[in-house]
């Protein structure tokens, strides 16, 4: 079974999507720094922030971006596959909808969010 | 070199009728020990191709009695009136049985079963899941068998003989087919559901499997094989590989056309073409008429040409796509990815290929065969409801009502049957493996498998197809007298043992040789034309004078086969015209009005 | 009839924080990445001082920031450590206890830091 | 072999990974060349070659029409019924036959069934009535909505395709599989049955949903359209959602 993964493209596929949780796993350290940061003071935080401004931050975060992208493109991709089969009108629903319906979901969370960060501008 | 394995009951073959039979005797007795026998996995069986349905009264206007009558119609006459007695008032019951396993039907809105249209017979009674109904039964009884742990499963073990001792059948042998080794299967009572013989044809819709082996296995014991001279065609398969595209397709209002796209059926007495859907006239109508209605369509120069041979039209467009998805799924999958055809956009080229055995292992109608000891059921059996002719839909019913049958039956005769010195069986068990061996052995012959086989399939068309004359049947027998003599002089490329599949190929082409033989000779003695036997040698007719009986074919060792007869059991429903379309409807309104 | 030799498995737990994480990345992840991650930092689309420190502590110690940030913290945490993990059993890497242990304690210590720190950045 | 294929024209080369124990010491490829038609199958190209070129070449099959499950093996790499694809894909190339993955080889394209066989045995692969109900009593009644729930994943007919196709049975054969996991689903969905409690154990083990991974290619390669993916995947819902009511102290296998 070595190399499994590198016989089919659908492995390949496969593979970058688990690849992603590399990216949220990098993310949630950042985070947690900063959390740890804000409960160490202000100097501890400005520090945070500083580093976050670092060309070497902002292309990390410009892959992690790629990453929570793809992560969140192919979560919505098999979310078909964890679902019971769904009925409107006495029709099953397609694959593709569920699948556009997650997507739209993911549009409509991020816009809020970024609505509250709008909001909470100074 | 020999294992032994004792059994109460051992049933060879886990098709729908072995398998029926297994649970059967499982249920009537648990503490015996049934040993199921097949050569292939159980879902692999050719059950599982079954497509259009199985037939069980259901509806309200429908009654056992017209089940009764459209059997014995269909059939010509030839059926044991009261085994359809007792056959036709079982379906239904064992239809709900299966349902109660977990077989999937086609519902209704309202959750009841639903059922549809079949060729020949009068009123909807055709259960049908889907257009998969053999795979889901075959599954269903499959999966219902593990529930029982008294059936004990030889999966690929290939039977090569009946041991049989003092007149009474006493267990077989199987052979291994992952290690090359027998094992001697002992039983109180054996169950033959080995399945049909299609294939000794060359175009036929049966499974690689389905060579008759039962059959020859119980012939060669001196148990008559009976009828075999009527063989099914199916009117509308696919040129070349012959598979199948259900009855289910006319059924649910397909029609069939010629090059003009003119509906020929009511050229041929099945018509008048309009109104339609009617039940049992045109494309309703059965499939020996439809199947010689497109031989001589052929001959007018009326076909379409295909790659491999002439066709006529399958036109299922004015269905429309959903109902096509819904009701013809495997169908339009088939047609799709063999033919390149939707068809919801374009008629679908269909010639005729041979489906059903009708013949086989003579049997009463508890499934009880000659010799004490042996059952039959499903189609190596011939228990006498089919007739010169089978009705789709009754077949899968008949391996249901009597693999029970013949389960309870020979679960009785294994309580009650003393057993006997092993030695006996065991040596009579090594002298059958010994002849098997020698296949794989030989070193001096040279006729190839395949050579032997292709001859063979071809000659079985040319002489025993829809239409026969004595001179064709004569030169298929003469012919098989000659392969049979080749035959022993075929040589394998493989003399290895786990998984030679050539050798299983050469066990089976002995067998169907044999089988073949008793076709060609039943038919040729046949001197009229009834169902599926159709004579256009000046026997055009049918004789009920002199062939109101049961064609009875008699191993003769490397000779041909003995031909005999015997009676046909007529109860209430004498012979009367078969006729169908409006000439049909004639008839049943004179004969209505004369009760 | 066969009898399965059945491990029962404590797998259901982890899928389910697994999913939790997995969704709410797939919901927030990216708009948090942007935010914090380009758009701040930046001061592109969004003021560079939006995080500043009195700003981002009242958002910590808001009962909802604190939850929010608890919760993508914690639920990424365990959702990276569940894929990590199974990546190592498909690439043949050893998922022996110590890989068990890297992972799910990995996310396990994550948890626990940011519980306290959160809790010790008051109300 | 359909016997106008002497009209044939074109002809291709099959490799076919042969392996005679006893004779060969592992797995080697030999090369065929057959003559084929639009409609010739890989099935009967290997008919062809078994007929006329070699007799010893040895594989399943049967209904040459999708539904028995017999012909199932690695075609260029992918697990597909021998029967059920088409020479003319490969033309002018050359196309290459191996034994299913995953699965002990017991004799060139035939693999052992036996793991999926032993563990189809252990699932409770039957109704268990949730009522019980004698013939005369006539059927259950189940609406066509009702059958929907569980009629694709009755469709599976154990071709053990998703078996090679899934790399987590190939880590770990274990693992129940997707195939059986549908089957285990079907039962589950079916509004007859009674046995839910008892199969969502199996759903629960180690063996069960929890070895997959959602590569989701058991999908891809099943020739029925079962979608065992799916099958696998929402049970990984069901069995968390009653692995949380049995830890809750409520009784576990409803809804
Ligand atoms: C394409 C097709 C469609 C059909 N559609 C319908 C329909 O719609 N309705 C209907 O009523 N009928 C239909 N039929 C007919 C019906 O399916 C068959 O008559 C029936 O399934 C036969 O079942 P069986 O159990 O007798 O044999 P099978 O299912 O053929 O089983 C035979 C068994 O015997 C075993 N066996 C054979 N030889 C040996 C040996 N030497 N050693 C060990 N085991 C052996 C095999 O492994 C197998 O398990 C159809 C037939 C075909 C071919
Ligand atoms: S789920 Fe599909 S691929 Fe798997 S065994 Fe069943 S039919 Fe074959
Ligand atoms: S390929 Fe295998 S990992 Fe799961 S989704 Fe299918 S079973
Ligand atoms: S031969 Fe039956 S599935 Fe291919």
């Amino acid at each position: 079974m070595a190399g499994w993964w590198r016989r089919n493209p659908y492995f390949v596929w496969y593979m970058v999507r688990e690849v992603t949780a590399v990216a949220v796993a990098v993310y949630t350290l950042v985070l947690l720094a900063g959390v740890v940061c804000l409960a160490s003071g202000e100097a501890a935080w400005n520090g945070w922030l500083s580093a976050m401004r670092s060309p070497v931050s902002i292309a990390i975060h410009a892959a992690l971006l790629v990453g929570m992208v793809s992560h969140a493109w192919s979560w919505f991709d098999i979310m078909p596959k964890t679902m019971p089969l769904l009925f409107v009108g006495g029709r099953p629903v397609a694959a593709s909808a569920i699948t556009r319906a997650g997507l739209a979901a993911a549009v409509v969370a991020a816009a809020a969010l970024f609505a509250l960060a709008w909001a909470l501008r100074p | 070199m020999l294992e032994t394995f004792k059994a109460d009951v051992a049933i060879v073959g886990a098709g729908g009728a072995g398998l029926r039979a297994a649970i059967a005797a499982a249920e009537i007795d648990p503490g015996l020990t049934v040993a199921l026998v097949s050569k292939v996995y159980p879902m692999r069986s050719h059950t599982v191709a079954a497509e259009g349905g199985s037939a069980g009264v259901v509806q309200a206007h429908d009654s056992l009695q017209q089940h009764f009558d459209d059997t014995v119609t269909g059939g010509d006459w030839l059926c044991e009136q009261d085994v359809v007695d007792y056959f036709v008032s079982q379906c239904t019951p064992e239809m709900v049985r299966l349902e109660h396993w977990g077989c999937p039907w086609s519902r209704k809105e309202d959750g009841h079963v639903n059922v549809r249209a079949f060729g020949g017979m009068k009123i909807e009674r055709t259960w049908f899941a889907a257009d998969k109904t053999g795979f889901h039964i075959l599954h269903t009884l499959f999966q219902t068998s593990i529930r029982y742990p008294s059936i004990r499963r030889f999966d690929e073990h290939f039977v090569v003989d009946l041991v049989v001792d003092e007149g009474r059948c006493r267990g077989v042998v199987a052979l291994d087919i992952a290690t090359g080794r027998f094992v001697l299967i002992e039983a109180g009572a054996v169950v033959i559901a080995t399945g049909g013989a299609g294939r000794v044809f060359r175009e036929n819709t049966n499974g690689g499997i389905v060579t008759g082996d039962g059959m020859a296995l119980a012939y060669r014991h001196g148990v008559p094989l009976r009828d075999m001279e009527f063989m099914q065609y199916h009117p509308t398969c696919m040129p070349g590989t012959g598979l199948l595209f259900t009855e289910a397709c006319r059924g649910e209002g397909g029609i069939l056309t010629n090059r003009e796209g003119y509906r020929y059926l009511q050229d041929y007495g099945l018509g008048p073409a309009d109104p339609w859907p009617r039940k049992k006239a045109m494309e309703l109508g059965p499939r020996d008429r439809l199947s010689q209605a497109f031989w001589h369509e052929d001959r007018k120069g009326r076909t379409v040409q295909t790659p491999h041979g002439s066709a006529v039209n399958l036109d299922l467009r004015h269905l429309g796509e959903k109902k096509l998805r819904e009701r013809l799924p495997l169908i339009c999958e088939l047609a799709q990815e063999f033919l390149g055809i939707d068809p919801a956009d374009a008629p679908i080229p269909v010639r005729p290929a041979v489906h059903y055995t009708m013949g086989g292992i003579l049997v009463d109608g508890r499934t009880a065969s000659p010799l004490p000891g042996l059952y039959a059921a499903g189609e190596c059996s011939s228990v006498g409801i089919h007739g010169a002719n089978r009705l789709g839909s009754n077949s899968l019913a008949e391996l249901s009502v009597f693999g029970r049958v013949a389960g309870e039956e020979a679960a009785r005769c294994a309580r009650t049957t003393p057993r006997v010195d092993t030695a006996t069986l065991t040596r009579q068990a090594e002298n059958a493996v010994a002849r098997v061996r020698e296949l794989v052995v030989r070193s001096d012959g040279r006729e190839r498998l395949s050579t032997v086989r292709k001859e063979m399939a071809q000659s079985m068309e040319n002489g025993c197809g829809i239409y026969r004359t004595g001179p064709e049947m004569q030169a298929t027998c003469d012919k098989l007298a000659e392969l049979r003599e080749r035959y022993r002089g075929v040589k394998l490329d493989d003399t290895s043992t786990a998984w030679n599949t050539e050798w299983l190929n050469a066990v089976e082409l002995g067998y169907q040789l044999e089988v073949a033989q008793a076709i060609a000779h039943s038919a040729l003695a046949r001197e009229e034309s009834r169902g599926a036997h159709q004579r256009i040698d000046g026997f055009a007719q049918r004789d009920d004078v002199r062939f109101l009986k049961h064609t009875l074919a008699r191993y003769g060792g490397a000779q041909a086969p003995g031909i005999g007869y015997g009676d046909v059991k007529i109860t209430r429903s004498p012979p009367g015209t078969r006729a169908y379309g409006a000439a049909g409807e004639h008839a049943e309104a004179a004969a209505g009005a004369a009760k | 009839m066969t009898t399965l030799r059945l491990r029962p498995s404590n797998a259901p737990v982890l899928w389910l924080l697994f999913g939790a994480g997995g969704m709410l990345a797939a919901l927030f992840g990216p708009m948090l990445v942007f935010v914090t991650g380009l758009a701040v930092p930046l001061g592109w689309t969004l003021p560079g001082d939006l995080l500043s420190y009195p700003r981002a502590l009242a958002f910590a110690q808001h009962w909802a920031g604190k939850a929010f940030l608890a919760a993508v913290i914690v639920l990424f945490a365990w959702h990276a450590a569940h894929r990590i993990f199974h990546s190592l059993h498909d690439l043949g890497l050893p998922t022996g206890a110590s890989s068990k242990l890297a992972c799910y304690g990995g996310a396990a210590l994550v948890s626990l830091v940011a519980v306290v720190a959160l809790g010790a950045l008051g109300f | 072999m359909s016997e106008s294929g002497s009209k044939a024209a074109r002809v291709i080369e099959i490799e076919v990974l042969r392996y005679r124990p006893g004779t060969d010491a592992e797995p080697v490829w030999q090369s065929f060349r057959v003559p084929f038609l639009d409609d010739t199958s890989v099935l009967e190209g290997l008919q062809a070659i078994k007929d006329d070129l070699d007799g010893s070449l040895s594989f399943r099959w049967s209904c040459r029409m999708a539904i028995c499950g017999s012909c199932g093996m690695m075609i260029d790499g992918v697990p597909r019924l021998a029967c059920h694809t088409f020479l003319r894909e490969f033309f002018p190339g050359k196309v290459r036959v191996a034994p299913l993955d995953h699965m002990p080889i017991e004799r060139d394209l035939v693999v052992s069934a036996e793991d999926f066989v032993h563990k189809l045995e252990g699932i409770t692969p039957y109704l268990v009535p949730r009522e019980a109900r004698t013939v005369e009593q006539g059927e259950y009644l189940q609406t066509p909505r009702q059958l929907e729930q569980f009629r694709q994943f009755a469709g599976c007919i154990n071709c053990m395709l998703c078996y090679a196709a899934c790399p987590q049975y190939g880590l770990d054969p274990e693992f129940i599989g997707p195939g059986l996991m549908a089957l285990i689903h079907r039962y589950n969905a079916d509004s007859r049955d009674g046995a839910r409690a008892e199969r969502m154990e199996l759903i629960n083990a180690e063996q069960g949903v929890w070895s997959c991974t959602a590569v989701g290619y058991c999908s891809v390669v099943c020739p029925k359209h079962v979608d065992p993916a799916n099958a696998v995947n929402q049970n990984k819902v069901n069995g968390a959602l009653d692995w949380v009511k049995r830890r809750a102290g409520l009784k576990g296998g409803g809804t």
